[in-house]
């Protein structure tokens, strides 16, 4: 339900994601994955959804394991550190879900495009590979050989996507939707851009003053944003530059849990499902827990098992 | 820090020797974790003190407070020259300011193509693998790339499953029909030894074998031919004992190397 | 002459900038402006410049003035508040420098092409204007139409621009050459990143530890770097945000000074060639003058003239 | 700040008025300095709180310390949401998510396009103006664009010596050829009226004269025949005292208007 501001809750922000819709999420490797937001879909069982995503490993591996995908256009999945990611190999393997492969750069270019509201973009990478010779749904839409009118050089032309809905975990928000990030952004911004609709998550809600003050931290500006959500903790277990690391406990948990159909759905019934928010899914983690994940003022992460200072 | 010396040098240490050898200073390298970033401080803390690393979740010249688990990771992200996003990394990959990158290998073939998308049919595959991510990226457009991989039968193959990340594709004059800008694998290092492309046929041959390593095992763990293999086959170079140690000491908790 | 770091003494970096090639250069309106740079460039007479620029008026102007240009890629040049580039305009009039014109989105998607190692990027812009219909020296390279294989879209496709220097003025740098800049960066990234050689001149240098402290207000990493120089007040009489304000007064002198030939003759004989180097220019404008113009710490700006707080 | 209130309104004063009715809560608006900001502005404080305002510099949303003499003036970076890149801010443009801009011109002609290139020949120009700038990108793809120009026979004329910014080229369907995303200028607003374009013909047309201002004066100073003009001329509406008093506020030293 809209209020004044751009401001609600989880529960109200998942519903505006309708089953069947196609969507894009963030994440890259351990951190920035929007799993709060995830877990609730799972919860209000959101399904039969078309995703494009990069590398964001956790939100699709969740999203498969809970069966809400249908149609994947992608690049890379995998927990690093930990190997592939079995629940969204699993569905792939069974039929489950359709996928389109790109390279990283090939599916940022198409977002890239998207954002910019251009039909297509050159890109001079996939070419020669079964990326290329492969097409899986994307069929003729996947991209076209051409030849520079200007330097005759080959080049494929990749057409942009703009997905119903981006789906976004942040640093911190006003509640108006001016969006900050600490750290690296992956593909959060071009993602976000080339999105009809702009969910974000943040960690912390400020006063709009804080956010002029340091505009350089600026990802998105409100005028690119729907809706923001308050969810401390919203990427566990992946971490958040500046705020908590990434929880090694409840990921080995998890990735154990995903050796089966049958297992993932226990861990479900226990840590999703069974939880009927996500102060019940925190409180299940235990805030011991939580405490040795915080990040070190200084190094933006916690020192916890990372072993000796290199420098 | 420092762990009592052992001369004795493990493969992984060999893998990462023969890497660090192929940076030149000034060399701009995208890296993955692992080996190929313990290999490239080995070498800013040697012969290539202006190499810069670049990781492509946007992490611009990293200077890794603690070990980092993986390409994004906050270790890297501190004490970053700049941090920025994939799309910007990767684009200066096209463009060829970064002009270095390493690659891994589920699957690899004769002309150093690499599979790791999937295991059967591309359609209904056996074994779905997570996909090229960067790695086709590095492949297409890194002007020079160099392949570390564990040196396996099941991986070394005479056809792929799936040619995720192109080598030399089809051989001579591939690269170029598909207008592909970098120049190809320059180099595969593995537990085993060093191997090279033969300029006129683009298939893998065998450079040097590292130390008590026999032609036999390196032919048993090859799933192909090699096109050229020399009559006496060199023995891999070997670090000196100060870069042995510079090396142990870049993952002192033997998150990477020798775990 | 190159040290073991990328710094340079003006004179030396100037020397690098042949006569003949083809520069792009920084600068936003009143501020930016690489403007020491350029006065040394017109003490050794540097000369048949071409030019690749969107607004940079500054730059531009006094390199007409010095008739050292020949020709002119550009979107628009006035002295915003004061009014058309008259040097420049002049010698257009007087057939001394061929101009092709764009938009400002044109011009930089042809830098930005040139950024991203692609040979052309598609526009929505330009099309049935005489930008479009009238070509002087790009002739058929300035674009081509084009159909969305697609959607069937119209765009233009636009080739990419890979200037041999960019010449651009930033905050502060180290002496590898990491670049930071507070403020917007109208085309500074573009432009550096699209040419085959990037000159910076800065403010401060500070040590590579300060600019690790603070990687969001990174512009350009070393390695996008060729040369470092350490020219405080470098965008006299344009400002600096955060250092100090543009010099209206010189601006007028400036500008009156530009109404003939002659006239800008006698500026170029007093300001530029009579002076022996940069500190004897800033010694002839005045160190009263320039502490007037000293930016307010929590402004960014000299609030001399400003007029009233508006909040 | 408060100055007097002054019951006669300027046509400055006029001008920023009506372009500020133009303004809808939310738009997202790319704005040049001058009058544009001022209205801009004005909208802001009365019925459109939650407009925005871009300059093409890479200012997004900006809050203005202290009145700015140019669209990358420090006072506006001082307080900006985000400092961005002059790319940044004219993608939001070509992607649609900037939907109003404004615009001024040295010559306009009877369809709403502009001249700010040359006068004369443009190979051999008798005048060299200062050129685009951002003014053909928002005119090509803003969704809604409106015209802020002094109403002077010199600059109101029936062909241009360089078409540099496109309204309706030749009229209707012309901007379908050529492909441009926006839907054409939606106003003109000048120190004498408001004018529009016809549906069919895309000629501008008379919408309404300010107080005071004759039918004669008008077509005296306009080189091209009104496609249309009304039977009995609507006056244009005049801000109420609150709304022109806020308006004066938002330039205290009177630097854009009634200068």
């Amino acid at each position: 339900m809209k209020t004044d501001t751009k401001l609600y809750s989880l529960k109200d922000a998942v519903r505006e994601v309708k089953s069947g819709s196609h969507i894009t999420l963030g994440g890259f490797a351990h951190s920035l994955a929007p799993l709060a937001f995830v877990r609730e879909m799972i919860r209000q069982d959101i399904s039969d959804l078309e995703v494009t995503a990069m590398g964001e490993a956790w939100a699709v591996d969740m999203l498969s394991g809970a069966k809400a995908l249908k149609k994947v256009r992608m690049s890379n999945f995998m927990f690093e550190g930990w190997g592939r990611c079995r629940n969204f190999s699993r569905a792939v393997e069974e039929g489950e879900i359709e996928v389109e492969d790109y390279s990283h750069f090939g599916i940022t270019n198409r977002m890239f495009a998207g954002s910019m509201g251009i039909p297509f973009i050159p890109v001079k990478t996939m070419s020669g590979s079964d990326i290329y010779h492969e097409r899986s749904f994307e069929k003729n839409n996947k991209f076209v050989d051409y030849t520079c009118p200007f330097t005759e050089e080959k080049v494929l032309l990749v057409p942009k996507v703009e997905p119903d809905v981006a789906i976004i975990h942040a640093s911190r928000a006003d509640v108006n939707g001016n969006v900050q990030l600490y750290g690296i952004s992956s593909t959060l911004e071009v993602a976000a851009k080339s999105a009809k609709k702009v969910i974000v998550t943040v960690e912390e809600i400020v006063e709009e003053e804080i956010i002029r003050k340091q505009p350089e931290l600026t990802i998105l500006p409100s005028f690119l944003v729907d809706a923001v959500i308050h969810l401390p903790y919203g990427a566990h277990p992946a971490g958040m530059y500046k705020y908590y690391d990434y929880d090694s406990d409840h990921i080995n948990l998890y990735i154990e849990s995903t050796r089966t159909n049958e297992k993932f759905k226990e861990y479900m019934e226990e840590y999703i499902k069974g939880t009927e928010n996500e102060i019940e899914y925190l409180e299940k983690i235990g805030l011991k827990q939580l405490l040795s994940l915080k990040a070190d003022p200084y190094y933006g992460y916690s020192l916890h098992n990372r072993g000796e200072v290199l420098q | 820090m420092k762990q009592s010396v052992n001369n004795v040098i493990t493969a992984d240490e060999m893998m990462v020797f023969a890497a660090s050898q192929l940076f030149k200073d000034g060399d701009v390298a995208l890296v993955g974790t692992g080996l190929p970033m313990i290999a490239a401080y080995a070498a800013k803390q040697t012969h290539a003190p202006n190499a810069v690393l670049v990781f492509e979740s946007g992490i611009m010249d990293a200077k890794a407070s603690h070990m980092a688990s993986g390409v994004g990771d906050f270790p890297l992200v501190h004490g970053a020259v700049k941090t920025s996003s994939l799309f910007d990394s990767l684009s200066l990959l096209q463009k060829g300011t970064i002009n270095l990158g390493f690659l891994g290998a589920a699957e690899i073939d004769a002309y150093g193509n690499i599979n790791s998308t999937v295991i059967g049919d591309y359609q209904t595959p056996k074994v779905r693998l997570p996909g090229s991510g960067g790695a086709n990226d590095i492949a297409s457009m890194a002007e020079r790339t160099v392949i570390l991989v564990k040196h396996q039968k099941r991986k070394f193959v005479e056809k792929l499953n799936y040619l995720t990340t192109p080598g030399y594709i089809d051989g001579a004059g591939s690269r170029e029909k598909y207008g592909l800008p970098g120049q190809g694998p320059e180099k595969v290092i593995t537990d085993l030894g060093v191997f090279y492309f033969d300029a006129a046929t683009k298939r893998m041959s065998i450079e040097s074998l590292h130390p008590q390593v026999s032609l036999e095992k390196v032919i048993e763990e090859t799933g192909f031919e090699f096109q050229h293999i020399p009559e006496e086959i060199p023995v891999t170079e070997m670090p000196k004992p100060e870069l042995l140690q510079t090396i142990r000491d870049l993952d002192p908790d033997k998150i990477y190397i020798n775990k």
